[in-house]
């Protein structure tokens, strides 16, 4: 399942670089000079051990944390001190390890925020109803009931997003993520609190979103779900890289099973 | 939204105010499904029916012991600061006890501009107005917004302090003595002379009412388009025709990224920001758009009957009851907070009858308003539908969890 | 039975979101309730903690009806539970949110009090390290061992754990079930509500499933995790 | 709304005995609670015991009083003003009480056209905003303010005085008025604001400049509260005040201990005695209502010939001889000082020092 | 500007100084209730001002009723008796309509799970309603023909009136600070204030209490399943405001010795600001932010005059929040992460 992106010819394109990452907090170093990189086209995993720094990461390359040291290239531009709503816009989005929807908003409106993300209508376009106020939210809308579709909750799409039950929360998520337009897809453990078979149908979804063009990165305690699902994986352990490679690789490193998955798998069934 | 339709055979019993959301659903819902003829046809019958108000004088609503025109002004101040304010604190959801501040800056640009310092036409005055309190609301709140949830409400609360208290001392805005003979808009149509002459283009009646049965009362008229300190009835109606545009413009703006923007700041400021929200733009944009609107019915509020301001006119109380007119109306729906500004601008002066006991009874009416219905008269539908199944689950759990 | 649980109705609005549950809990057993997501488990144990208001039918803990009673009282009574989410108090620090499990424990100076605290380090190194750190800053999967050891030390007799494996690493959850394995051991009675239900039948003594608010089939663990309908809706099929 | 009918009222019902304002309102508009209502009380007993003895004179003829109570705040006039204008029973004002109201409404007033007469209204500016209709019965404030000054210079031997003001026009002009007139004698002056309590800051500024007397212009309420925390911390000095805290009140905020010694200026004499009302201001606006009645009286029914009637007018009431000028100020008026001894004021026996 | 008003003299410094922190002392015993309030339910509690407001009356008709209406100005030693019933006095009063306010207007509210704006409200209306009902306490009186018999309660006609304490206290010097004396009644109001901070943040800081209110101050739900019972958790936080606030009531007729029906509007807000300035929800930022904001509005209005005092204290809060957004002593923390 590895015919698309990055093995597909060509060259390798960095989507994003970690270069060197540090960041402490108080005497605690989250990340310790981490580096690794996301070819376009691929889906990325990073795992490791709880407390690893792994949605640390997340948070300094979306802006949410600053880095201490070291950098983080999008598209080979550094992304320090960019306001975090430029990041977005420049084509990283995220999803909430604990969910954060606009509650009180409807579906729809919800993945509309996201897709107004590269809008330029402003305040005089709306009061004067400009063409390119008509065209822009007409666009949106069919994007937005696009994305509900391919994650599968369109008929909710008039229901407050605080009544949809826990998964179509994280599916919700992550359209609304989608819609952002971004190069690069960030998922924070995405497949949390589901069952098994919802997780078999999550697969497909980050598979079908890696399919209609999408960089992903992923974070996913569930092997059975990365190993299912990505290109390659970043190991991290206390901040630190401890192994990256395909999955293949990562199943056998003993540094790894050390670390993380333990010796005793017997519900890898 | 055919689907409100059988959402709105409730099975639990609802107090009288869930009933009025309901209704007022089902009025929403009635009009929304007539032609498109008709809709425009019931607007403007009803916008005549506005201005038309003060001279019908209705029996019950009229208030008796204080001048009707005057209260109908005032509800329209009101309800016009409401919908300013509603922007800031229903879309955008920041929390502003400083709002007179901004109603403040209009009046005292309009004071100065036509009075204390330069003798501008009124409505030549009126645009700088509202510029200059824009200006104001970009200044307080660029540094200021920054500052999230509850302590910008005390920032703002010192701000409007602030307004108040510098223009209580210096010299060159009146000081505490505030600014006096602000002229009214021009009138159209011949001038008055004082003190004897009333002027105006012509005499519009007004009705009388004798129990139930209505007739002309040609002793009190509305001198038409007459602007002074006699009759109200000219400066509601602009006061109302500033309303409707503002009301239009509400309208277009929410339903736009720009409203989308605005809420999704509310409910969460970071994930907005994550989305690509420049929340901070918006929540400036939010505050500037309510001051200036603030600083419009300020204006107008300056260059009233009573050509009066001072620094007592803008306590922080008034604030106070900005805010809770937009909450007890509906906090994010344009129609609510127009309900509650006329509310808690009319409530004071139909209790006048309990003369001392006015204030007293308005604010029981507002705890037991807030207790009664939490979400606010008119709420946003979704709102409403929310609250609607809660309601439902109280009923159906009867006798749930006692406390102790 | 320590817990008895007969005919519970719940709701939210008009949505019934458990109907007619009936179950019991042997003392000193595990049990485990097991379904899709929206089948009702959480409400089943918000319920049992005091959290949801019933709507009809009863609870009862060790033969007294509690089935409206406050959530202190029941806490009172030995039921403890962490919660779904987490629900650690942010701006505490690690070690002041174990302390609030104990909250209602009389002997916080004595020496069983401190044993049951290194009990938990033990289990959770990692809350020994940040003992001072707060809360809302430790990440995901600390914060679930945080509440977990939470509950522990308020020493229940019934102990509600609500996803216990969510959010951790693989290494982990072995752990945390060897660990359920241990408490019940030493006589705590533990219903477990899980999605990874191969594991969580494995150590249950009894289990339910739920399906969209009922319980449609109860059974032990070990007959359970061998009925293929079973496994083919829960367990998983191949990957 | 409505336009003022007082203009349509026939005119000229002269020579019958019972004029068509017969039944009809006076209006009082003034503070009537708040932290100056005793003032207006007092006038509203003026004016209760003119329109008492006039009724007793003229069984068939009642005339009534209407209050509006501003609570002292010129903020709230301008609300009451235009339901007195619009009132159609109201031929006539007696008030504004306080000068900022009076400078609030005036102009409503004037626009509408109804005659008013003000017992009490000192500061100087109100006269001269052109109104044609507004008239005082009592003397202003510069009259007052110099009087005060020269009291305190020369008769008292202030020599470092503090002024202190509340920022509201009659503060502001009598306060103003006093420092100027002490010139360099004047050594600080602040300002409190209305409603205030806590002194403390003002007190300390005040003990800082080592003033041996203090001026305070304004009402009552905060005079009271200002005297006492002087006392408190430590003040020795004189206290004085103009006629705004010329009450009883004064000494009951104070209390008796720091009130003694405080000196309070009014230009208002004493009642002639056996006058059956109380308080300063009493007499002057029980004079300001038999002018009125006088108009009545004289056969005037519109508010055109009312007001002629009033500009017009001489005579002698009871606070002493009424005549106005052509601004409406009237013409003659005498200054008193009024003591606080052995905790009371002494409201009978007051000094005139002009 | 007046830097020489401030600076020039160190007995004034020390008079402006000794000022500030007596009133801010009183701030601050105010400002507890909002904080602890704030920290336990998020709500601004906008009728703790009036709470504060009845304390003022109970101490003045505790004197009264003590000592009639004679007007006479004691040394604090002659007055202490009295005043320590009117303390106690004065707290019950506060304590009952704070727990009034808990009861009627906020409880509902919680119990719905309303949005926390609309309790701001609610408590808007209450500190409305509140106020004008002692505003109208002659009327009351009337209803059940005592007004007469309660007249010096009551103040038939003038119950809006400033009302003062019969017995007003002449402060006596106690030591000198360079030049400036330091009376007892400063010792004592910001002794006992110190004393009654300290006795509160032991009070949350070290019993099970206080670790149950700062829980349901974090997150509701999971307090209940520690065995919290937060009724009652919020019960007592509004007692104690409401209790620190009598307190300050009792200082404030000290200091003053007189009130009115809204003698606590401009101090509640003071008080509020004080809380915001600490860092609200944090005890120790309340006794700061007060202690800071009293003494730092006096040295303004003696640099700026007095009429700019309040503005001295706004100007301040804003330029701490834009430097420390949450406040002085406030953690960033009870926030979730991204
Ligand atoms: N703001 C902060 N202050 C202090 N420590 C922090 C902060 N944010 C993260 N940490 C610490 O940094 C480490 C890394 O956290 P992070 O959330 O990145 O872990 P993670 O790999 O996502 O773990 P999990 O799988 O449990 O979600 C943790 O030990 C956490 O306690
Ligand atoms: N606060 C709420 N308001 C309305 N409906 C709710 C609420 N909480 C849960 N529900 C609904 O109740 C049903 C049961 O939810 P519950 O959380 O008990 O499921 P669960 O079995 O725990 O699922 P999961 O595995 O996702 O945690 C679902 O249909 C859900 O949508
Ligand atoms: C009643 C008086 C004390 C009023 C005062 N002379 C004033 O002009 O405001
Ligand atoms: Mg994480
Ligand atoms: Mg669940």
């Amino acid at each position: 399942m590895s015919e698309t992106g990055a093995q597909t010819g060509g060259p390798l394109t960095k989507v994003l670089e970690v270069d060197d990452v540090t960041i402490r907090f108080g005497g605690l170093t989250a990340l310790d000079s981490v580096s690794f990189d996301i070819r376009e086209g691929e889906i990325l995993g990073l795992i490791g051990p709880n407390g690893a720094g792994k949605t640390t990461c997340f948070n300094v390359m979306t802006g949410v944390y600053q880095a201490t040291s070291g950098q983080v290239l999008f598209d080979g531009k550094p992304l320090t001190k960019l306001a975090r709503h430029k990041i977005t816009q420049l084509g990283i989005a995220r999803t909430f390890q604990n969910i954060r929807l606009f509650r009180s908003m409807t579906v729809l409106e919800n993945v509309m925020v996201g897709a107004d993300a590269h809008s330029k209508v402003g305040f005089w376009d709306a009061l004067l109803r400009t063409p390119r106020h008509r065209h822009t939210e007409s666009e949106s809308t069919t994007r937005a009931k696009e994305l509900l579709k391919i994650v599968g909750i369109s008929a909710r799409h008039d229901e407050l997003a605080a009544n949809l039950s826990y998964g179509d929360q994280r599916r919700l998520e992550i359209a609304r993520a989608m819609a952002t337009g971004p190069k690069l897809l960030c998922l924070d453990e995405p497949a949390a609190g589901f069952n098994p078979a919802e997780k078999l149908k999550l697969m497909e979804l980050i598979r079908r979103v890696r399919d209609e063009g999408y960089t992903v990165l992923l974070i996913e305690h569930d092997m059975r779900l990365v190993m299912g699902v990505t290109d390659r994986i970043v190991v991290l352990e206390f901040g630190r890289k401890i192994a990256e490679g395909t999955p293949a690789e990562i199943r056998d490193n003993p540094a790894v099973i050390a670390a993380y998955l333990g010796v005793d798998e017997e519900d890898a069934s | 939204m055919s689907a409100a339709t059988t959402e709105r055979t409730p099975a639990v019993a609802l107090n009288p105010l869930q009933r009025l959301g309901l209704w007022w659903d089902g009025v929403v819902d009635r009009y929304n499904a007539l032609p498109k003829l008709s809709r425009l046809l019931l607007v403007i019958l009803f916008v005549l029916f506005c201005y038309a108000l003060p001279l019908l004088r209705p029996p019950i609503i009229t208030t008796n012991a204080i001048d009707f025109g005057g209260v109908m002004f005032s509800v329209a101040a009101f309800a016009l600061v409401a919908l300013g304010l509603n922007i800031v604190i229903g879309y955008a959801g920041l929390l502003d006890l400083g709002y007179v501040g901004f109603y403040a800056v209009g009046a005292y640009t309009t004071g100065v501009l036509t009075t204390y310092h330069w003798h501008w036409p009124f409505f030549l005055a009126l645009p700088l107005a509202i510029a200059v309190t824009m200006v104001t609301g970009v200044i307080l709140g660029a540094p200021t917004l920054r500052v999230r949830g509850d302590y910008l409400a005390i920032v703002t609360l010192g701000f409007g302090e602030i307004i108040r208290i510098c223009v209580n001392n210096v010299q060159w805005l009146g000081a505490s003595a505030g600014i006096k003979d602000i002229p009214h808009p021009n009138t159209i149509g011949k001038k008055p002379v004082p003190p004897f002459d009333p002027g105006g283009m012509f005499a519009i009646p007004h009705l009388k009412w004798n129990g139930w049965v209505p007739s002309l009362d040609k002793v009190h008229e509305t001198h038409f388009l007459v602007f002074g300190a006699v009759d109200a009835i000219p400066y509601y109606w602009l006061l109302l025709t500033a309303m409707i545009l503002v009301l239009l413009g509400d309208r277009l703006v929410k339903a736009s990224r720009v409203g989308r923007a605005w809420e999704a700041t509310r409910e969460d400021e970071d994930a907005a920001e994550l989305m690509g929200v420049p929340t901070f733009k918006y929540k400036l944009m939010a505050f500037a758009l309510g001051a200036a609107i603030g600083g419009l019915s300020g204006s107008f509020y300056a260059s009233s009957q009573g050509g009066y301001i001072s620094p007592d006119s803008f306590p922080l109380l008034l604030s106070m009851l900005f805010v809770a007119a937009v909450i007890v109306g509906g906090s994010g729906n344009r129609w609510g907070a127009m309900a509650g500004g006329t509310l808690v601008a009319y409530l004071p002066e139909r209790f006048r009858a309990f003369a001392d006991y006015r204030l007293l009874v308005f604010g029981l009416a507002l705890t037991v308003l807030a207790v009664w219905r939490p979400e606010g008269l008119l709420p946003p539908r979704r709102t409403r539908r929310a609250k609607l199944v809660e309601a439902q689950i109280d009923e159906l759990e009867g006798e749930g969890v006692v406390d102790e | 039975m320590l817990l008895e649980v007969e005919g519970l109705c719940v709701n939210y609005g008009h949505i019934e979101a458990i109907r007619d549950v009936t179950f019991g809990v042997e003392e000193g057993t595990v049990a485990t309730l097991i379904g899709a997501n929206g089948a009702g488990k959480t409400t089943t144990l918000k319920t049992l903690s005091g959290l949801r208001k019933v709507r009809a039918g009863a609870v009862r803990f060790d033969g007294k009806d509690i089935t409206h009673a406050p959530p202190y009282q029941r806490v009172l009574l030995g039921i403890s539970q962490s919660p779904e989410g987490r629900g650690c108090f942010p701006g505490m620090t690690v070690l002041e949110n174990l302390d609030m499990g104990a909250f209602l424990r009389k002997d916080r100076k004595s020496a069983a009090y401190r044993a049951d605290l290194d009990r938990v380090f033990d289990l959770f190194p990692r809350l020994k390290e940040r003992e001072r750190q707060a809360a809302g800053s430790m990440s995901g999967g600390e914060q679930q061992m945080l509440a977990i050891g939470r509950a522990l030390m308020a020493k229940p007799r019934l102990l509600l754990l609500d996803e216990p494996s969510m959010g951790l690493a693989p290494k982990l959850i072995q752990q945390i079930f060897t660990i359920i394995g241990e408490i019940n051991q030493q006589g705590t009675t533990v219903l477990l509500v899980e999605q990874n239900a191969a594991q969580a039948l494995k150590r249950a003594d009894t289990a339910h499933i739920l399906e969209t608010g009922e319980i449609v089939r109860s059974g032990s663990g070990r007959e359970l995790s061998g009925d293929d309908s079973v496994k083919a809706a829960y367990l998983g099929g191949d990957l | 709304g409505s336009s003022n009918d007082n203009n349509k009222t026939s005119s000229g019902s002269s020579g019958s005995s019972k004029s068509s304002l017969c039944g009809k309102n006076i209006a009082f508009l003034g503070a009537l609670t708040g932290d100056a209502g005793a003032l207006g009380q007092n006038m509203v007993n003026g004016i209760n015991l003119a329109l008492k003895e006039y009724t007793g004179k003229h069984a068939d003829c009642k005339i009534g009083l209407k209050t509006f109570d501003s609570q002292g705040s010129a903020d709230k006039a301008p609300a009451l003003a235009t339901q007195i204008i619009n009132d159609d029973s109201i031929f006539g004002l007696v008030g504004p009480g306080f000068s900022g109201e009076s400078l609030a409404t005036g102009k409503t007033f004037f626009q509408a056209g109804l005659p008013s007469i003000s017992p009490s209204a000192t500061n100087v500016t109100i006269t001269q905003q052109g109104w044609t209709t507004w008239h005082r019965v009592i003397g202003n404030d510069d009259a007052q303010g110099s009087s005060d000054a020269k009291y305190l210079t020369t008769t008292v031997g202030a020599k470092k005085i503090y002024v202190i003001d509340d920022g509201q026009d009659y503060s502001k002009g009598l306060a103003g008025k006093v420092k100027s007139e002490l010139g360099s004698a004047a050594i600080g002056s602040d300002q409190i604001s209305k409603g205030q309590t806590d002194m403390s800051a003002v007190v300390t500024k005040v003990k800082a400049a080592g003033a041996d007397a203090v001026f305070y212009g304004g009402y009552y309420t905060e005079a009271g509260l200002l005297a006492k925390q002087l006392r408190q911390g430590g003040f020795k000095g004189t206290f004085m005040s103009g006629d705004g805290a010329e009450d009883p009140n004064f000494v009951k905020v104070a209390g008796a201990q720091a009130a003694n010694g405080a000196l309070l200026s009014a230009p208002a004499g004493p009642a002639p005695s056996g006058f059956a009302a109380s308080g300063l201001y009493a007499t002057q606006a029980y004079d300001a209502t038999n002018i009125f009645l006088a108009a009545l009286d004289a056969g005037k029914t519109s508010a055109k010939d009312i007001n002629s009637f009033i500009g017009s007018y001489t005579g002698t009431g009871a606070s002493g001889p009424i005549a106005f000028d052509d601004k409406g100020d009237i013409k003659q008026s005498t200054i008193y000082v009024y003591k606080v001894a052995n905790g009371q004021l002494d409201v009978n026996n007051p000094e005139a020092i002009k | 500007m007046d830097l020489g008003a401030l600076f020039g003299n160190l007995n004034n410094f020390l008079d402006f100084t000794v000022g500030g922190l007596v009133f801010g002392a009183i701030y601050a015993l105010i400002a507890l209730g909002y904080t602890m309030v704030y920290g336990v339910l998020q709500l601004i509690n906008f009728a703790h001002s009036e709470v504060f407001m009845y304390g003022t009356f109970a101490v003045a008709w505790t004197f009264i009723l003590l000592h009639g209406t004679g007007d006479a100005s004691w040394s604090l030693g002659r007055a202490l008796p009295i005043l320590l019933v009117a303390l106690v006095a004065a707290m019950l009063m506060s304590a009952a309509i704070a727990l009034l306010l808990e009861r009627v207007a906020y409880r509902p509210l919680i119990n719905k799970n309303a949005p926390k704006l609309i309790a701001l409200i609610s408590a808007i209306g209450a500190s409305f309603a509140l106020a004008e009902a002692m505003g109208l306490r002659d009327r009351f009186a009337s209803w059940v023909h005592l007004d007469h018999k309660l007249a010096n309660y009551v103040a038939p006609d003038k119950a809006r009136d400033v009302y003062s304490n019969p017995v007003s206290i002449q402060p006596h010097g106690l030591f000198h600070l360079g030049g400036y004396e330091v009376t007892d009644v400063d010792v004592v109001v910001i002794v006992a204030a110190l004393a009654m901070m300290f006795a509160l943040d032991m009070f949350v800081r070290r019993t099970r209490f206080g670790r149950g209110i700062r829980a349901v101050a974090q997150d509701p739900e999971s307090a209940a399943l520690m065995g919290v019972n937060s009724t009652r958790v919020v019960q007592v936080t509004f007692l104690v405001g409401g209790l620190m606030a009598g307190a300050a009531a009792t200082l404030y007729m000290m200091k003053i010795g007189s009130t009115r029906q809204n003698a606590g509007f401009i101090l509640g807000v003071k008080a509020f600001t004080a809380a915001v300035m600490g860092g609200i929800g944090n005890l120790r930022g309340a006794l700061l932010g007060g202690l800071l904001l009293g003494v730092m509005e006096n040295w303004g209005s003696a640099v700026f005059g007095s009429e700019w005092k309040d503005v001295v204290a706004f100007v301040l809060l804003v330029l701490i929040l834009l430097v420390r957004p949450s406040g002085l002593l406030g953690e960033a923390l009870g926030k979730a992460r991204a």
